[in-house]
């Protein structure tokens, strides 16, 4: 293996970094009035539309992007196609931080956000919100254990805290060496776990919306709602391992990284192929067709989530040619990104109509500014991660 | 919207009972409904707009007092719905029917929790901090509830409400059903029992479903032919019976497959016993071991995770 | 000497108004009353024949205003008082409903079944307890007086159907809600009171009571007028 | 303001629905005085007989169970002033056809609420209860030596601040055409003063109107000063407003000075020359409605059914009835008489009504009604 993931140790403070600052403290602000003046101070939502971008984007979509974790977990690891472990640290990565702001996210919205650990001792099994959180904080665990030992690796014989915290280095340090011995030998174990609890939590999510037949769209209403949401969580997992390490390679200015990203495609074209099959075989099935053509929001954004989310990217990976060039793979990543994207808000917001209270929805200013300030502090603890810590395959002299 | 949903529905429920027998390890979807539970049936032909039943209910509840609650003048301009501070409220609607003098002739229906047999935000809720009980009331207990709104999300009549503006304590707001009430013996809720024409009628819902199809059958000329929560999502234990179509008044159009059915199959289809996790974590760990042979430190901690 | 006999006189002044005034009763209101407390045995079958043959037995049997024995009623019935009481008792002219209406079968629609019982019997007898488990279509006594007198009221367009056109409603006691400091003055009092009825205190202030002028629809050569009144051009001669 | 000693924690905390005391603390007590303005309302109906009332006293009811209110305006028109926010009428309960006893004069009677007020017949006399004042001239005010006799209800024939009074009780009201409408002399209005009478207030009615009926009024007569070369109404200055008020009549006992101050206080000219002058004032008689078998009877205004005579005129009935004894049923002023009211002069009265003053030919039995003109055989005596 020649790859070797390293810190970065770039300079941090960079233009974009101080415009992710900027939405980070906006955002920090907006979530300071949610807890003054409670959640309808800051939001849209109504008694007919309880759920908005915080969960449709924060949770939903944040769940659906970090994909790329498992997916390349199990390609790389358990299908052991080991050419691909250059992806995983950033996956990975990606993958932690986005199940944690997924938890922040939930943790704003919630009203009762003190309270968010009583699932774990009032059991509701009927419940998919239950499964679907008990997944989420199991996998999340289980996304830290598998982080460890990139933590492991960096200070590990390393450690050095400042002032009187400097008496702990070598209990830390102990702590840490036991640690990475014992991971070593059970990290399979972690490894299968997280795929598993990834499949079964991608999908419960779109079984969530089943409980609302007469509130959904019948464009999305469909029974195989979660296998459709595990098809394109699985699907969307390696666009987003090419969106996200196209933009950190070039942001970084590293060496693309096509020689991995190119190859991975070619699964997503099997992948993406099965959920399109799924998708439209569902419409045909079902004969919900027949909206099609209605002329409304909803069905305008079906369309172009099936449309420019899915047939149109699918259509371009089946050319070699824009597989191998980096800006067509990253064009068609980032359609199929934005199409699951759109998935998510287009099942958790736009289609979802509530009947009797007809009133629409559309964010307010400080509920985008939490959402984008959640966003900007993911990025920005990515940034400040793969500065330190060994996630991104190091430069060209270390590989070569 | 032209087409209709009900098609949609159909299909939902055959979607859902086959899911529910195909893998033979998941039971068949049975019903939790309480065995003789209390309910209300409210006759619309009777409901004079007089919004008692919201001042009751807001004095029984410890609620706001309602907006001009002597005066009927305006506030039927607006059609309102439940909220945090009304667990139920009077709509007027004019359905098209006039009187001798060609004027319209106003129907009014209170809206408030159904209270279904088979209620879809219990079946919802996280933390089962909504229960449905004995008495046939769907229980919100807040000592459970972490404010997450799913049970909002699920209702079909899009009933429980939210404190939105507490920031740190909100509550779900909702009918109770006056559960402390009716659980004493002749119990009757506040709203059935301030009801100056009997519009609300308190009792056990088989009895009250023969009192309505008595009704019906004996004024087939007044009653549509339907007693709307009958069958509709399974069931509900308030119900209504009304001369003009129930669309008109707001209640929905709604499928007769209980709202829970569909999820909660899946979910025990796939978790019971977790048997579908377990199977994947061996299949997954079989591919492991297969894929992985030969290379011995397949998992070298220096690989890092996933 | 002379202030203490005052005060003595006084006193006994005092208790003979408040004597004469818990003496003084009005005859009538009090018979009324009286009647108002019988609860009668429950009817427990009735006689389900059509309207129109209920009142042609009713003719057929002669029945007619000299019958009629009860002039006034007071509804203010126990049954109905042991659930709710939040209205004060309907006074309810019976012989004069029986004289505009003239067909006793309209509100007298069904009859007991035990054919010793009067052809006519109170609404009371048959209609008591609602929700009675026993009768479930039977309505209680309060639905039977409401939704007799309404839908009558609304079918002859005669005779109130708003709440307050039949009975007032209790006024709460205002001992707790009333939340003023001892010895308040008049306007902390007034803004107590606005704070629940601030409606009520709009109104008022656009009333003659309040303005001591208002509209003058009955006089002639000012009927569109709205100035008039004691307060701005009112004469008299005393 | 309140009075200081009054207890508003206390009044605030007793709130409740009004009452005939509520109302009747102003509206008993009209003219500066218990009964002195109304004919009808004096206290005592907080608690009146029965027989003095059959509403409030028979039945308990309260001013605003018939004074129905709509967002604090009180339903109700005065006699006396122009303001009105809705009415009150006794067919509103009673209905067009209020006589139901199912005797034979149902019908009858029934005929004559379209012509007659209900009070007509139902509250034959005015001031039952209590003396009231029809006569009050202010031209003899200021007199402080003049010794005050009392009258023989023990009522002050004058007071030096009013002027001279005369009392009536149980007084026969004066009957006229009314509409419902009021002619008004409103503050400001040029008035006749050639005129024997100026009326401020006269109801508004005709013979020839359908809708018009016969009314009871209470006349309330007085002299009053009107200004002599503006032709209008003057008002006086009466009550001072403080120790250091210099123009109030009941102060400075100075009509000229009272008039001055009076008229600029309400904005109009003084030429400084007044005349007193006789002025009437309408009352409707509305309340002290008696109990239906203390209504007049027939006779009392039909003299033409006094005599043997009466409804076998017209009915020849072979059933055993006296028609007599029907025509003769009502009020028994000499029973009001015994419980002590001042009715003698009405004990078998026969013209209670002055048919030709109202413009009838004459009893209308014999002379017909208004409108119909009954073919009874005999010959109407020529006028």
């Amino acid at each position: 293996m020649a790859h070797k993931a390293g810190p970065m140790n770039r300079p941090l403070w960079t233009p974009g970094v101080l415009v992710m600052l900027v939405f980070m403290f906006a955002g920090a602000l907006a979530i300071i009035a949610r807890f003054t003046g409670g959640i309808g101070y800051v939001t849209n939502l109504t008694h007919a539309r309880p759920w908005g971008i915080w969960v449709g984007i924060d949770v939903a979509t944040g769940v659906a992007l970090a994909a790329g974790g498992f997916t390349t977990a199990a390609l790389a690891h358990i299908f052991g196609r080991h050419y691909y472990e250059p992806v995983t640290r950033p996956a990975l990565l990606t993958a932690v931080l986005g199940y944690t702001f997924v938890v922040i996210g939930l943790l704003v919205d919630i009203g009762r956000s003190w309270a968010i650990w009583k699932p774990m001792f009032n059991w509701n099994l009927n419940s998919v919100l239950f499964e679907v959180a008990m997944c989420v904080m199991i996998y999340l665990t289980v996304l830290y254990i598998e982080f460890l030992p990139i933590v492991a690796e960096q200070f590990k014989g390393r450690m050095n805290l400042p002032g009187i915290l400097s008496k702990l280095n070598s209990l830390v340090d102990t702590i840490l060496q036991i640690a990475d011995r014992i991971l070593g030998k059970v990290m399979w174990i972690f490894i299968i776990l997280g795929v598993v609890l990834s499949c079964m939590h991608q999908s419960s999510l779109g079984s969530l919306m089943l409980v609302a037949p007469t509130k959904l769209h019948p464009l999305w209403y469909t029974p195989i709602l979660p296998l459709l949401f595990l098809t394109s969580a699985i699907a969307v997992g390696y666009p987003m391992v090419v969106f996200e390490t196209t933009l950190a390679t070039s942001a970084f200015k590293l060496d693309s990284e096509m020689h991995i990203l190119a190859p991975l495609t070619r699964f997503t074209i099997y992948l993406l192929g099965a959920y399109m099959v799924l998708k439209i075989g569902d419409m045909l099935v079902r004969g919900t067709w027949v909206y099609l053509l209605e002329g409304t929001t909803q069905t305008n954004a079906f369309i172009v989530e099936v449309l420019f989310g899915v047939m149109l990217p699918w259509a371009m990976l089946l050319f070699q040619r824009v597989r191998q060039s980096a800006k067509g793979l990253f064009f068609a990543a980032a359609l199929i990104v934005g199409g699951v994207v759109l998935n998510r808000i287009n099942v958790f917001i736009v289609g979802f109509k509530p009947p009797l209270s007809e009133n629409g929805y559309f964010p307010a200013v400080s509920e985008i500014l939490v959402t984008l300030g959640l966003i900007a502090t993911l990025m920005f603890i990515y940034r400040v991660t793969v500065t330190w810590l060994p996630v991104l395959q190091a430069s060209k002299e270390v590989r070569s | 919207m032209q087409i209709t949903r009900r098609h949609f529905f159909r299909f939902m429920g055959a979607a859902g009972a086959s899911v529910a027998v195909r893998p033979a390890s998941a039971h068949a979807w049975q019903t939790k409904a309480p065995p003789d539970p209390f309910g209300c049936l409210v006759d619309l032909t009777r409901c004079v707009g007089c919004r008692k039943c919201e001042e009751a209910c807001a004095e029984v509840n410890g609620l706001p007092e309602p907006e001009r609650v002597n005066c009927q003048c305006t506030i039927f301009e607006k059609n309102r719905r439940p909220d945090e501070t009304a667990f139920t409220v009077i709509n007027r609607y004019y359905t098209g029917k006039v009187d001798a003098f060609d004027k319209p002739v106003p129907t009014y229906a209170k809206v408030q929790c159904m209270h279904c047999q088979d209620p879809v935000c219990v079946s919802a809720c996280i933390v089962g901090a909504l229960t449905k009980e004995d008495t046939g009331a769907v229980r919100y207990d807040v000592t459970k509830c972490i404010g997450c709104r799913y049970c909002m999300v699920a209702c079909p009549f899009e009933i429980p409400a939210y404190e939105y503006f507490d920031p740190v304590t909100p509550r779900v707001m909702k009918c109770t059903f006056c559960q402390e009430r009716i659980k004493e013996t002749g119990g009757l809720p506040g709203c059935a029992a301030i009801c100056p024409t009997e519009t609300i009628t308190f009792g056990r819902r088989e009895t009250l479903l023969a009192v309505a199809k008595k009704r019906l059958k004996e004024n087939p000329g007044i009653y549509i032919q339907h007693v709307y929560g009958e069958k509709e999502v399974g069931g509900t234990a308030w119900m209504y019976i009304s001369s003009v179509p129930f669309e008109t008044v707001n209640l929905p159009e709604l499928p007769d497959a209980p709202a829970p059915k569909l999820s909660e199959t899946i979910q025990h289809s796939l978790f019971s016993y977790l048997w579908f996790p377990v199977l994947l974590f061996g299949v997954l760990g079989a591919f492991m071991a297969r894929c992985n042979k030969g290379d011995h430190k397949a998992t070298s901690p220096d690989k890092g995770g996933a | 000497m002379i202030k203490k006999m005052g005060g003595i006189v006084c006193l006994m002044i005092l208790w003979a108004a408040v004597c004469t005034a818990q003496v003084w009763q009005a005859p009538d209101q009090e018979q009324a009353k009286e009647r108002a407390k019988e609860v009668v045995p429950f009817v427990k079958e009735y006689q389900d024949d059509c309207r129109i043959s209920r009142r042609i037995c009713l003719m057929d049997a002669g029945v007619s205003l000299d019958d009629v024995k009860e002039v006034y009623f007071l509804l203010d019935n126990p049954i109905i008082k042991q659930r709710e009481d939040h209205y004060e008792p309907v006074r309810f002219a019976h012989k004069r409903h029986a004289a505009l209406v003239n067909d006793c079968s309209k509100c007298h629609h069904f009859r007991p079944k035990d054919e010793n019982a009067l052809e006519t019997t109170r609404c009371s007898a048959c209609h008591q307890d609602s929700f009675n488990p026993d009768h479930p279509e039977r309505i209680g006594l309060k639905a039977a007086f409401h939704q007799q007198c309404m839908e009558c009221h609304q079918e002859e367009a005669k005779g109130p159907v708003d709440c307050t056109g039949c009975h007032l409603p209790h006024v709460p006691d205002h001992k707790e809600l009333v939340k003023l400091p001892d010895k308040p003055d008049p306007i902390q009092v007034t803004k107590a009171c606005l704070e629940c009825h601030d409606t009520q205190g709009e109104d008022m202030l656009k009333t003659a009571h309040w303005l001591w002028r208002g509209p003058s629809p009955y006089t002639t050569g000012h009927r569109k007028d709205i100035l008039h009144g004691k307060g701005t051009t009112a004469l008299n001669n005393f | 303001m309140p009075k200081k000693d009054v207890d508003l924690k206390h009044v605030a905390q007793n709130v409740g629905h009004s009452s005939r005391a509520t109302c009747g603390a102003c509206h008993f007590n009209g003219g500066g005085g218990d009964a002195i303005k109304h004919a009808d309302m004096s206290r005592q109906l907080l608690t009146p007989d029965r027989n003095c009332d059959i509403h409030m006293g028979g039945y308990d009811f309260d001013c605003a169970e018939c004074h129905k209110t709509r967002n604090h305006q009180i339903a109700g028109k005065s006699s006396s002033v122009p303001v009105a926010e809705g009415v009150v009428s006794c067919e509103k309960c009673h209905s067009d056809t209020p006589h139901y006893s199912g005797g034979l004069l149902d019908h009858h009677l029934n005929d004559h609420s379209r012509t007659l007020a209900c009070n007509v017949c139902h509250a034959p006399v005015f001031a039952k209860c209590k003396p009231t004042k029809t006569w009050w001239d202010w031209s003899k005010a200021g007199d402080k030596n003049r010794e005050v006799k009392k009258d023989k209800y023990g009522q002050p024939d004058y007071n030096w601040k009013k002027g001279e009074f005369k009392w009536e009780e149980s007084g026969v009201p004066d009957y006229t055409w009314y509409a419902g409408y009021m002619d008004r002399v409103l503050m400001g209005d040029k008035v006749d003063l050639n005129a024997d009478v100026i009326n401020l207030t006269n109801p508004v009615g005709s013979i020839h109107d359908p809708l018009s009926k016969i009314t009871a009024f209470k006349i309330m007569k007085g002299i009053q000063a009107v200004d002599a070369d503006h032709d209008y109404i003057l008002v006086p200055h009466l009550f001072p407003k403080d120790k250091d008020d210099a123009t109030a009549f009941w102060k400075h006992r100075d009509w000229e000075k009272a008039f001055q101050a009076g008229m600029k206080e309400v904005g109009l000219p003084y030429s400084g020359a007044y005349k007193w002058k006789e002025t009437w004032m309408y009352w409707r008689v509305n309340h002290e409605v008696m109990p239906a078998e203390m209504a007049l009877s027939c006779v009392q205004c039909h003299e033409s059914l006094k005599g043997d005579q009466t409804c076998n005129r017209c009915h020849q009935d072979n059933r055993d009835i006296d028609f007599k004894a029907i025509a003769h049923k009502g009020t028994d002023f000499s029973y009001m008489k015994s419980m002590g009211r001042d009715v003698d002069h009405l004990i078998e009265k026969t013209d209670y009504i002055n048919f030709k003053a109202l413009g009838y030919k004459g009893d209308p039995i014999i002379h017909g009604g208004r409108f119909k003109k009954l073919p009874m055989g005999y010959k109407a005596p020529a006028d």
